[in-house]
């Protein structure tokens, strides 16, 4: 952005610290009047390292690393860098591993995905939809906890499989919480197609065409919501995501109310892939009988070679290119985050808009900084 | 008796004894800032204050005052002093000067009936309509006092905002000017003791609703203060007591407003005679009646603050314009129609 | 002691009593608060980034036909009041009414024209 | 008596007014010159209540301050400005 303003124009931050923001990043504006001539994003405010620190931690250690590249999609970025490791290592997990991580990396897609609404939701000053959202989110939470420990992050993958198996009655638990869920989504999904006030703001407004996203490399919600059915797990499918049936949600419009409508879509599609899974999930070991891998896998040499593994995160595609040199430590490890390219579409967005709807966009992306920096 | 009464309605006595309005008013400006919370929670199925103890986290509201006093009071170095601190007085002022012309109730002796009023002038209501425009002022002062991006941003959508339904209000209230051929408010009140307003004009009811609601700022309508961009609104520089006088300002405006909307369509305290005859307790029910009637816009208004998004501005504007004003005329012609019906 | 002036005696008073509040508060609070010295704390808040440029800028203010408009409509809604005082009961109901409905034409006219020309738009 | 008081009380709305009318020539911030020409209107509009016309004062609040004042203001604020430097303006 030209840093020349005019006498009639305005620069203003928005950010660091502002509260649009999941996270620290810097929003430059160029504004006359109410307008948003130009904008500029500047990143990295809470760089943390975390390919470095990778590199520097044995696999095993690296586990909980992952966990704190998002802190709102834990379960997938695990998912990610155990798949790289197996596949250097050349192992899978058994089936009912497989399954136990699709249940547990779709009920963290849906805390994720009501949390994103939620936050989009008190951007545009509906403050009460956020706490519905958050109350729901609050049971997939306990849910999760329930077999992980914890809430946030879990360290719950293990290289060939998970570290606990599910309680015992924790299907007819999942179901009856998520069907309670579904239900309350339909009246939220009422409420945001009749609001008239929310129909102004979203419809028509923070228009993202597919070939922007495309050429900036944005993935997830966002992309699909332009009309462009690209899902991992649908074109690369990963764990059984083959053996389920889903669809892939998609709008043609590409604005504000399309990405929430995709997100509140896909929220339905993971209770159904839950659902699907707990009725065919087999009984079986958690860790590939016969190898060293279970639990607890103190020290593991990974043979030399690379890899690169994607994954369907709640936010996109998350990847992750690792090159093992024979060690016990990854030689290098490279996280391609969905976030990263999604924010970098939001400059060409508010370009144009209102300062109003800088907040509304920002927020229906769902960014996560934490991830974006890394 | 009648020596007393003359005594109570010196204006002097009244000025000096009205002052005790300002106090109840900012008191319970206090109780609807907590009633905000605990309403506001209720709505969203949570608790909402309990920490500080009390029933009902009641004691919430010492702890605030005393965080408000403690507070250090700051002026940013690129302020303009005399306008930074000049601001709060103002936008307090048009609160204040509202509540001398508003009757809360009255109290009802045999046949007559004496508003609890600081004052009564022929156009009060005008009056009212006045001094609730100055407070747009006061919020401009604070904005290009603190020399602040987000205020002054702020400012400006207010003063659209104002523009853009002053107009409405006004003719919403010709409207019911029509009808009783008054601005007198207690006229207005009593007018309605059959029969109130807003079955008569519903029109002009919600014309006057959603305008009394953007001019309060409240939300579908409270713009300059969306804190997801414009961070605190006029107030972002504002610390401690100053900036808590601006607030007590703005929910003394709702009481205030609220209070306007039940003397004018919802028939202000006005009982049937049966009530009021009763000793004692008829003398002093059109002021419970009158209380619980704004209790109820009250809560209305707090129920529909959590429950709605928030407009654009353009969009608040527009629906002024292009919406409320041709609303508002069609009203005057109804009220017209209506006026020269019953009253020629 | 009688006369319409007397019933501004009140708003007089009150008027006093709005001019010294907030200076009375202010200077219980001075007594309370703590004061401590820091030039950073004095900076503008924007954000936590340093503010680049002013903020009393030359104000783009698209909407300026609103506020034009705003006078205007102000202004005539004003005479309605007078009006609507009088026009009932004092002999002149009839010739009161039509002048009045042609008055309120011809702002409507006003407004049609104004919206025609688009100054009702935000940005042009 | 009440001869007397209304005189103090014009006496005072008058220095009011003359007070803020010279502000408004000499303040150097033209906003502040701006606010004051609004304060005079409404120390204008104290005097046409002293002189009983109350319908014409509140008129004057309504419409100068209200309408020509916000008025005023846009079209101040639309000028560029580089008559800063009030004392306390730094």
């Amino acid at each position: 952005m030209e840093q020349t303003i005019a006498p009639s124009e305005m620069l203003l931050h928005l950010g660091p610290q502002h509260a649009i923001q999941p996270g620290p990043y810097l929003l430059d504006l160029k504004l006359r009047g109410e307008t948003v001539v130009d904008a500029e994003l500047e990143m990295g405010y809470i760089h943390k390292g975390i390919e470095k620190i990778l590199e520097n931690k044995t696999y095993f250690q690296g586990i909980t690393i992952t966990d704190r590249i998002c802190y709102l999609a834990a379960l997938t970025n695990n998912e990610v860098f155990c798949n790289c490791v197996e596949k250097l290592v050349g192992i899978e997990p058994p089936q009912r591993a497989q399954y136990i991580r699709v249940i547990m990396e779709e009920l963290s897609r849906i805390q994720s995905h009501l949390l994103g609404i939620g936050e989009f939701s008190t951007d545009l000053g509906f403050v009460t939809m956020f706490l519905y959202m958050i109350r729901e989110r609050e049971e997939v939470l306990s849910l999760i906890d329930m077999v992980t420990g914890s809430r946030i992050t879990h360290s719950y993958l293990r290289f060939g499989g998970v570290r606990e198996d599910l309680p015992e009655d924790f299907a007819e638990r999942a179901m009856s919480v998520l069907n309670e869920i579904k239900k309350k989504l339909d009246e939220h999904e009422d409420l945001y197609n009749t609001d008239k006030i929310y129909l102004q703001r979203t419809v028509g407004v923070g228009v993202l065409t597919a070939k922007i996203a495309s050429d900036l490399g944005v993935s997830g919600p966002p992309l699909r919501a332009a009309g462009v059915a690209f899902d991992i797990r649908k074109n690369e499918p990963y764990l059984v995501y083959n053996d389920l049936d889903f669809k892939v949600c998609t709008e043609k419009e590409g604005d504000i109310f399309a990405r929430i409508k995709v997100r509140l879509d896909e929220i339905r599609e993971s209770i159904y892939i839950i659902e699907q899974a707990f009725d065919q999930i087999p009984q079986g070991p958690l860790f590939p009988v016969g190898t060293p891998y279970g639990r607890r896998t103190p020290v593991m040499r990974v043979p030399a070679g690379e890899v690169f593994c994607r994954v369907e995160d709640p936010r996109g595609e998350m990847g992750m290119y690792m090159i093992s040199d024979g060690s016990d430590k990854p030689y290098r490890v490279k996280i391609r985050g969905p976030v990263f390219p999604t924010m970098q579409a939001l400059p060409p967005l508010i370009k144009g808009t209102y300062v109003a709807d800088v907040a509304a966009i920002a927020a229906s992306m769902d960014g996560c900084t934490s991830e974006a920096d890394r | 008796m009648m020596s007393i009464v003359e005594f109570l309605f010196n204006p002097w006595v009244r000025g000096i004894l009205g002052l005790a309005l300002i106090g109840i008013i900012f008191f319970s400006a206090v109780i609807t800032v907590w009633l905000e919370r605990k309403f506001g929670a209720d709505i969203q199925s949570r608790i909402g204050p309990n920490r500080v103890g009390g029933r009902f986290g009641l004691l919430q509201l010492i702890a605030d005052a005393i965080k408000l006093f403690t507070k250090e009071d700051l002026i940013p170095a690129k302020a303009d002093k005399l306008l930074f601190v000049m601001a709060p007085i103002v936008i307090l002022g048009s609160a204040f000067m509202m509540i001398v012309a508003i009757p809360f109730g009255a109290i009802v002796i045999g046949d007559n009936s004496y508003p609890i009023a600081a004052t009564e002038f022929d156009i009060s209501v005008l009056y009212l309509e006045a001094v609730s425009a100055l407070s747009v002022l006061g919020i401009f002062m604070a904005a290009y006092g603190s020399n602040n991006k987000y205020s002054m941003l702020a400012a400006f959508r207010n003063i659209a905002r104002m523009i853009g339904y002053e107009v409405p209000l006004g003719i919403s209230i010709i409207g019911i000017a029509v009808m009783v051929q008054s601005l007198n408010i207690v006229e207005i009140a009593q007018a309605q003791s059959p029969l109130w307003f807003i079955f008569v004009q519903p029109i002009g009811f919600a014309v006057f609703f959603i305008s009394i609601l953007a001019d309060m700022g409240r939300l579908p309508f409270d713009q300059n203060e969306a804190e997801e961009e414009l961070v605190a609104g006029w107030g972002t520089e504002y610390t401690g007591m100053r900036w808590g006088l601006g607030l007590f300002a703005e929910y003394i405006h709702m009481i205030l407003g609220s209070c306007l909307m039940v003397l004018l369509y919802f028939g202000g305290w006005n009982l049937p005679k049966f009530i009021t005859d009763i000793y004692v307790i008829g003398m002093f029910a059109p002021i419970y009646w009158f209380i619980a009637k704004v209790v109820v816009v009250v809560m209305t208004i707090i129920m529909i603050r959590w429950a709605l998004p928030r407009f654009r501005i353009d969009q608040v504007v527009d629906l002024g314009w292009k919406v409320l004003f041709p609303l508002s005329v069609l009203n005057l012609l109804w009220a017209v129609a209506l006026g020269l019906f019953f009253g020629a | 002691m009688t006369g319409v002036i007397d019933s501004y005696i009140p708003v007089a008073i009150f008027f006093i009593v709005a001019l010294i509040t907030p200076p009375v508060m202010m200077f219980i609070v001075h007594q309370l608060s703590p004061r401590s010295k820091a030039e950073r704390k004095l900076t503008t808040y924007e954000c936590g980034s340093v503010p680049i440029g002013e903020a009393r800028i030359q104000f783009n203010v698209e909407y300026y036909l609103y506020a034009i408009a705003f006078v205007l409509f102000d202004v005539e809604v004003l005479f309605l009041y007078p009006w609507a005082m009088v026009y009932i009961n004092h002999g002149i109901t009839a010739i009161a009414t039509v002048e009045m409905f042609l008055f309120i034409v011809v702002v409507l006219m006003g407004y049609l024209y104004l919206w025609k020309k688009e100054a009702l738009k935000w940005v042009k | 008596m009440v001869g007397i008081l209304e005189f103090i009380v014009f006496v005072l709305i008058s220095i009011l007014t003359i007070g803020f009318s010279i502000l408004v020539v000499t303040a150097r911030d033209i906003v502040r010159a701006a606010l004051s020409l609004v304060a005079t209107l409404v120390s204008v509009a104290g005097v046409y209540v002293l002189l009983n016309a109350q319908f014409i004062g509140i008129v004057q609040i309504l419409v100068y301050v209200g309408g020509i004042g916000v008025l005023i203001l846009f079209a101040v604020m639309l000028t560029t400005q580089e008559l800063k430097g009030d004392s306390d303006v730094e």
